[in-house]
């Protein structure tokens, strides 16, 4: 027997016992804050296994996901705002601000609550799908696409503060009630926030799961191994890298889309650097061959700067930094790694060498 | 009737320097055919342009009756050529049976294969070419642990699970022990059966056991053509080869 | 618009060039010479400014001494740096650039421990506290020791990467490591004094620009990005960033004459994911830069 | 429109009734904090502020201040006998995690208002939060107006109080011709309106307008335009780091503050004292509050304050002051409300409903007597002109004669009117919340 860690029915299973954990948390506990809090923590989640996707599972750094997010954030919050005007009041208030006395074309289809939110995640998505399609298409990859990907989001971040008639600019938009979808008012402190997010969180990790078992996984770990060699077994690496890149940035789109509905806000800051960076650490800190780990490592990194935060605060950051530089430094598969070597004891194949940290012993990043 | 490759008037630049310079040569279905030639002759430029890693300066290559010349690898892949590398390239990260399966690429439209999980006919063919490289029991390990002689048979055998029309052997049995060569012979006459062969080796020995004809390299260009026996006794391959022996 | 205003915003082109040029050009050393993608590069940048600060406030150094002292003691901390955590990290590249940001977190948050988070400014003498005239044209004369610096140090940074031993050793290294190995070169040794030599441009970097603009713990963090698109677009080359920053900064400053500031920052980044796509490896790519 | 009133016909009909009362679900104001007070527990007040990241410069002074008067208001009595409580967060200078924390303050720690905020991105992250909970946010800072809730009070200049003296006041001084530069968001394109309008009354002519990317030190291009352009003045609304890369490089570059001063809404004594005040010196600035005002209440203010453990940075400015005045306007404002509902039913919403007209004595506010507005929540102050010296403090050249009007949609007549309910529109249908 091999280890328990690269055993695909025990990760199912462990799948499955993390999300009933998650389902039980809104039926035990009565604490509006927190199920928000718990809530947008999901969404980092989501965020962190988009990554874990690409990065991990791709081999592709994506140091633009705020793209796809922000994005799908501000398609959200248009739409949302559009719910709050009605007929004798068109126009959200910033605009007339901005000497706008029309809706910009821009912000028509978002009048309807559908097809706002239907462009809300195809809009980013597609943007994934033609940016990836160009750069893949020219071989462009490794710390190149990184820097690619920084480069266009700070063309966004640029663009959305410019057009502030559009926009709103640096304040960004904020629609001023909550999302109306089918009759029912998506209150962000209720359980039914919880459970959408709840929702889209494990409707994207198992979707993610799947694609890493199937055979579009297996060649895309193969490209991530050696993209070169791969071409000449006939498969189209850049049509693999543009699917992985693209479902990745869906995820990060509908988790653009549930963080508006939670926090009924966006703004550039969305789009900053730091963010997109933040996403990438979550999942080296959990673990980015692993999307489980990925997804807790968001929790980890979000619930101490929640709660240790203020409790450390002057120190908080030297603490974060050296968090970082520690994992990275001894433990470059993240905090899943430990899970692994720590599985490795167990294992009947190997003895207590598997720990050795250079990861030579770990045959593939497999989950 | 038409060979399954064609090569017609080849040439490939590098700034000013001419690799590959007017090369043609045509190997006929069903047999295996040796590129040899010494140092710099331009014999893995060759493969990398049948291959499409590099595209040519100007001339033609057909495959199958089909144009290939300056498509995308996994094009000229898909259509049916396998390559195996100078410098053995599997996938290092993953497993033996991992790079079995990648290799087995029937299916390689990557929305088909998001929903696939199972592949029809994978376990079998798996078996079969595992046993045959004789890697069976290595199948869980991960291909960087491997020997040098064992990584040489991953990638032969990944080749094989392509079931290619053509297989292009860049220098298949450096590495290898006098009984895996005579294991690698078996198998070679084995696989013209079915398929035809391009194999490059500096090993005469080797290229005496399994050609069926013979192309000679020099400086990019065609030297000779023609069966082991021609070739050894042609002249002008035996002044280009003492000449580099004097050379070196 | 005239002729002469055109002229004026080529001048200041140079200039900020110049501001481009130094604040990439440590990381175009490390980033060119041992793949390191470091991100607290920006921090380095706050690290000279505060050196600067330092030696001003506390010791009464005037401010041109304040330059070579501040790339001495920001190439020290590179070196530290180097020594502790990054010579760990060479063959895995894109770990540099996390474990990097997580010092730039812990060098940012020190500072502010330390310094406290309200700005410090650096006194200059009161002759770069002026402009010159060219003609028509006007520049002041801080820009001019910006420029000044900035072109010294290439020449320098020419100088011992084309015609010194170290430098030959440096190629070799980046060449091939296991062949420099052979013949006797230590490359251990070249990466660590290469990186404390990038940490050290910094430093100057930082010295001149908190006189430009303002010293605060966070001041590095603005730097950090344009750096290293520069770098990138420019190959990893020490020529690639001079032509790289040379270009963006006239084309920032003619944009912003026509435009905005802003719509001028968008037109250049998108130029960039352009640029790229048809060259990814830069402009003048560096055997051994690309891993 | 009518593609509008086309696809809202469109939308489904349980949709449309969702639309049409937006606010149904929300609950009373006590059910909406959740909480009641109890005679004898401390009060609690979130401080909402950054203490980490770029925007912890002057938003650490603004805690310090606070913390400072909740102490002396703690010493001479409390709120209504009882005292109050802070609890002090910090915001990261993130916008996400100011939305956060003001959850996590009004849902978790049910403080009873926030003080909290100094950029508008940061209180527009805040708002939907606070409105839904019905609660109160005292943004004790100047911002651009254009807003109108039932649940925020400003101790800060609105745009149209900030511009109000200074314009005339330089054209007078200087001459007619005038250039605008400003950071790129809302706060400075806003202010620079208002300004317009002063300026066209003041016979003034506009000769440029320009926006620099917040927290970009690279001022060239800019300072190229206004060479050219020649104004007899500037009038600046660029904040933060910019702005000291600015006067830094103004001076640099050649210009010099006699002939050509900046007139700024934002450069105050901690800017002077971070760029030096040699690039300071000369330049003007309107603000309610200087720390040079020659007043009792203000001297001793700045006397005990820099003595006390929280003066560590050795400096008083505006944005301080305002944030110290918002404290006693809570005070004023609780203890109207807990007089008129009884101090167990005070919520956030009585307080804002009985703030209006709350009164901060001239013996209490160093800036002179401050009110709050009626009808919008803002508060009607003297706006003063103040020159910047040569050691960094500012001396008053002006000072309003009468309160100003705060008027948060001045330039907006369209808009319609900020009442109490809401912004009344010129048919007199009434919006609530609006932002």
């Amino acid at each position: 027997m091999g280890n328990l860690y690269h055993n695909k029915t025990a990760q199912w299973l462990v799948y499955a016992a993390f999300f009933a954990g998650l389902a039980v948390i809104p039926m035990t506990v009565d604490d509006s804050f927190l199920l928000n809090q718990l809530a947008t923590y999901g969404v980092y989640g989501m965020l962190a296994l988009s990554i874990s996707l690409c990065w991990g599972f791709g081999g592709i750094l994506n140091l633009g996901q705020g793209i796809a997010f922000g994005l799908g954030a501000y398609g959200m919050a248009m739409t949302m705002q559009m719910q709050t005007q009605d007929e004798s009041n068109p126009i959200p208030p910033f605009m007339l601000n901005n000497s706008l006395d029309h809706l910009p074309m821009l912000w028509q289809p978002f009048q309807n609550t559908y097809i706002g939110m239907i462009l809300a995640v195809a809009a980013p998505t597609l943007f994934c799908a033609v940016f990836g399609g160009i750069m893949f298409r020219a071989r462009v990859s490794g710390p190149f696409f990184a820097i690619m990907t920084l480069a266009m989001l700070s063309a966004f971040y640029t663009i959305i503060i410019d057009r502030q008639p559009y926009t709103g600019g640096v304040n960004g938009l904020t629609p001023p009630s909550s999302l109306q979808f089918a009759g029912f008012e998506v209150d962000p402190y209720s359980p039914t926030a919880y459970w959408v997010v709840f929702s889209f969180l494990l409707g994207a990790t198992v979707l993610a799961k799947l694609i890493t078992q199937s055979s579009f996984g297996l060649v895309t770990q193969a490209i991530r191994d050696d993209s070169e060699r791969v071409r000449f077994l006939g498969y189209s690496v850049a049509g693999y890298e543009t699917v992985i890149y693209t479902v990745s940035g869906l995820i990060a789109a509908v988790a653009g889309c549930c963080w508006v509905m939670l926090v009924q806000y966006v703004s550039p800051a969305q789009l900053d650097v730091g963010f997109s960076l933040s996403m990438v650490i979550w999942a080296a800190i959990g673990g980015r061959y692993s999307l489980l780990g990925s997804i807790i490592g968001a929790f980890i990194i979000q619930g101490a700067q929640s709660y240790l935060g203020d409790a450390f605060l002057a120190t908080w950051l030297l603490i974060l930094g050296g968090f970082f530089i520690v994992v990275v430094r001894f433990l470059p598969n993240g905090l899943a790694s430990l899970v692994e070597s720590g599985l490795g004891l167990f294992a009947t194949k190997r003895g207590p060498a598997s720990a050795e940290p250079n990861g030579d012993a770990k045959p593939i990043p497999a989950e | 009737m038409p060979g399954l490759l064609e090569i017609h008037n080849l040439s490939k630049s590098f700034d000013t320097t001419k690799v590959i310079n007017d090369f043609s040569m045509e190997v006929t279905e069903g047999t295996l055919c040796c590129l040899v030639g010494p140092n710099g002759a331009g014999k893995t430029t060759t493969m990398d342009l049948i291959t499409g890693r590099i595209k040519p300066t100007s001339g033609k290559i057909v495959f199958a009756n089909e144009d290939i010349t300056a498509k995308h690898e996994h094009i000229i892949a898909r259509s049916g050529i396998g390559r195996k590398f100078q410098v053995p390239a599997v996938l290092r990260d993953m497993t033996v049976r991992q790079n079995l399966e990648v290799a087995y690429s029937r299916q390689t439209n990557p929305f088909w294969n998001l929903f696939k999980f199972r592949v029809a006919g994978l376990k079998q063919k798996l078996d079969e070419i595992a046993t045959l490289a004789g890697l069976t029991g290595r199948l869980n390990d991960r291909a960087g642990i491997l020997s040098h002689g064992e990584t040489q048979w991953l990638e032969i055998g990944m080749v094989l699970m392509q079931e290619p029309r053509l297989l292009l052997m860049d220098e298949p049995i450096a590495g290898m022990t006098e009984g895996e060569i005579e294991k690698t012979v078996r198998i070679f006459r084995d696989l013209r059966k079915t398929a035809t062969l391009v194999v490059v080796e500096h090993d005469m020995g080797f290229v005496r056991e399994i050609a069926d004809e013979v192309v000679v390299m020099h400086m990019g260009s065609l030297l000779a053509q023609g069966t082991i026996q021609q070739i050894e006794g042609n002249a002008r391959v035996r002044e280009v080869y003492l000449g580099e022996q004097e050379a070196a | 618009m005239d002729l002469g205003s055109l002229l004026n915003a080529l001048i200041l082109g140079v200039s900020i060039a110049s501001i481009w040029l130094i604040a990439a050009l440590g990381l175009t050393i490390i980033y060119g010479t041992a793949g390191v993608i470091n991100m607290a590069h920006g921090e380095f940048i706050m690290l000279g400014a505060y050196s600067s600060y330092m030696l001003q406030f506390y010791l009464g150094v005037p401010y041109l001494l304040c330059l070579p002292a501040s790339f001495v003691i920001v190439a020290l901390v590179g070196l530290a740096l180097e020594r502790g955590l990054i010579r760990y990290l060479y063959n895995r590249p894109l770990d540099t650039l996390l474990a990097t940001y997580g010092v730039s977190l812990v060098l940012m948050q020190g500072v502010r421990l330390i310094f406290g988070s309200d700005p410090k400014y650096l006194a200059v003498p009161e002759i770069f506290q002026s402009n010159v005239m060219l003609g028509s044209a006007s520049i002041s004369t801080f820009r001019i020791v910006v420029l000044g610096v900035t072109a010294l140090l290439v020449f320098a940074l020419w100088l011992l990467f084309y015609k010194t031993r170290f430098g030959v050793q440096v190629r070799a290294v980046m060449q091939n490591k296991e062949m420099a190995a052979s013949f006797g070169i230590n490359s251990g040794r070249i990466y660590m004094m290469t990186f404390a030599l990038g940490a050290g441009l910094a430093g100057v970097a930082g010295a001149l620009f908190g006189v430009l603009a303002i010293v605060l713990p966070t001041m590095g963090a603005s730097y950090v990005v344009q750096a290293f698109l520069m770098v990138v677009v420019g190959g990893g080359s020490l020529a690639g960033s001079v032509v790289a920053s040379g270009v963006t900064g006239e084309m920032q400053s003619v944009f912003a004459f026509f435009t905005n500031d802003t719509f001028a920052r968008f037109i250049i980044f998108v130029l960039i994911v352009v640029f790229l796509r048809f060259r990814p490896q830069g402009l003048f790519a560096q055997a051994g830069a690309r891993r | 429109m009518q593609f509008t009133r086309r696809n809202l016909l469109k939308t489904t009909a349980a949709a449309s009734a969702a639309l049409a009362a937006p606010h149904l679900w929300l609950p009373t104001a006590s059910e909406a904090w959740g909480a009641t007070l109890k005679k004898g527990e401390p009060i609690k007040v979130g401080l909402l502020f950054s203490l980490t990241g770029s925007l912890a410069v002057p938003e650490e002074d603004s805690t310090l201040v606070m913390q400072y008067a909740i102490e002396e208001i703690n010493k001479a009595g409390g709120v209504a006998g009882v005292p109050i409580e802070p609890v002090i967060v910090d915001a990261k200078s993130d916008f996400a995690v100011y939305s956060e924390k003001a959850k996590e303050l009004i849902l978790r720690e049910k403080v009873i208002a926030l003080f909290g905020c100094y950029t508008s991105a940061s209180r527009k992250a805040i708002l939907p939060t606070v409105m839904q909970r019905d609660h109160l946010l005292y943004y004790p800072t100047c911002y651009e107006g254009a807003e109108c809730t039932q649940n925020t009070i400003c101790t800060g200049p609105l745009a149209n109080q900030h511009s109000q003296d200074l314009i005339p006041f330089m054209v007078q001084q200087f001459g007619k011709r005038v250039f605008f530069v400003g950071s790129n968001y809302v706060w400075p394109k806003e202010s620079n309106k208002n300004a317009k309008v002063w300026l066209q009354k003041a016979g003034g002519e506009l000769l440029g307008e320009e926006y620099i990317p917040l927290g970009s030190s690279e001022f060239g291009p800019v300072l190229n335009k206004i060479r050219e352009a020649k104004p007899d003045f500037i009038f600046s609304t660029v904040v933060g780091a910019s702005d000291i890369a600015f006067h830094k490089q103004f001076k640099q570059e050649g210009f010099k503050a006699d002939k050509m001063p900046i007139a700024s809404l934002t450069t105050g004594e901690i800017e002077t004292r971070a760029m030096g005040a040699e690039f300071g010196a000369g330049h003007f600035l309107s603000a309610p509050y200087f720390q040079t005002l020659d007043n009792p209440t203000n001297n001793k203010f700045v006397e005990s304050f820099l003595k006390s453990k929280y003066g560590k940075n050795g400096t008083t400015h505006y944005n301080m002051e305002e944030t110290y005045t918002s404290a006693y306007v809570f005070k004023a404002g609780f203890e109207k409300a807990a007089a008129a509902v009884g101090f167990e039913n005070v919520t956030p919403r009585a307080i804002r409903d009985h703030s209006g007209g709350v009164r901060v004595e001239d013996n209490v506010s160093p800036e002179g007597l401050i009110w709050i507005d009626e009808n919008n929540f803002n508060c009607w102050l003297k706006p003063k002109i103040g020159q910047c010296q040569a050691d960094g403090t500012f001396k008053i050249v002006k000072a309003a004669d009468n309160h100003v009007a705060p008027d948060p949609y001045s330039i907006y007549p369209d808009a319609g009117v900020c009442t109490k309910d809401g912004l009344k529109s010129p048919d007199g249908k009434i919006r609530k919340s609006v932002i």
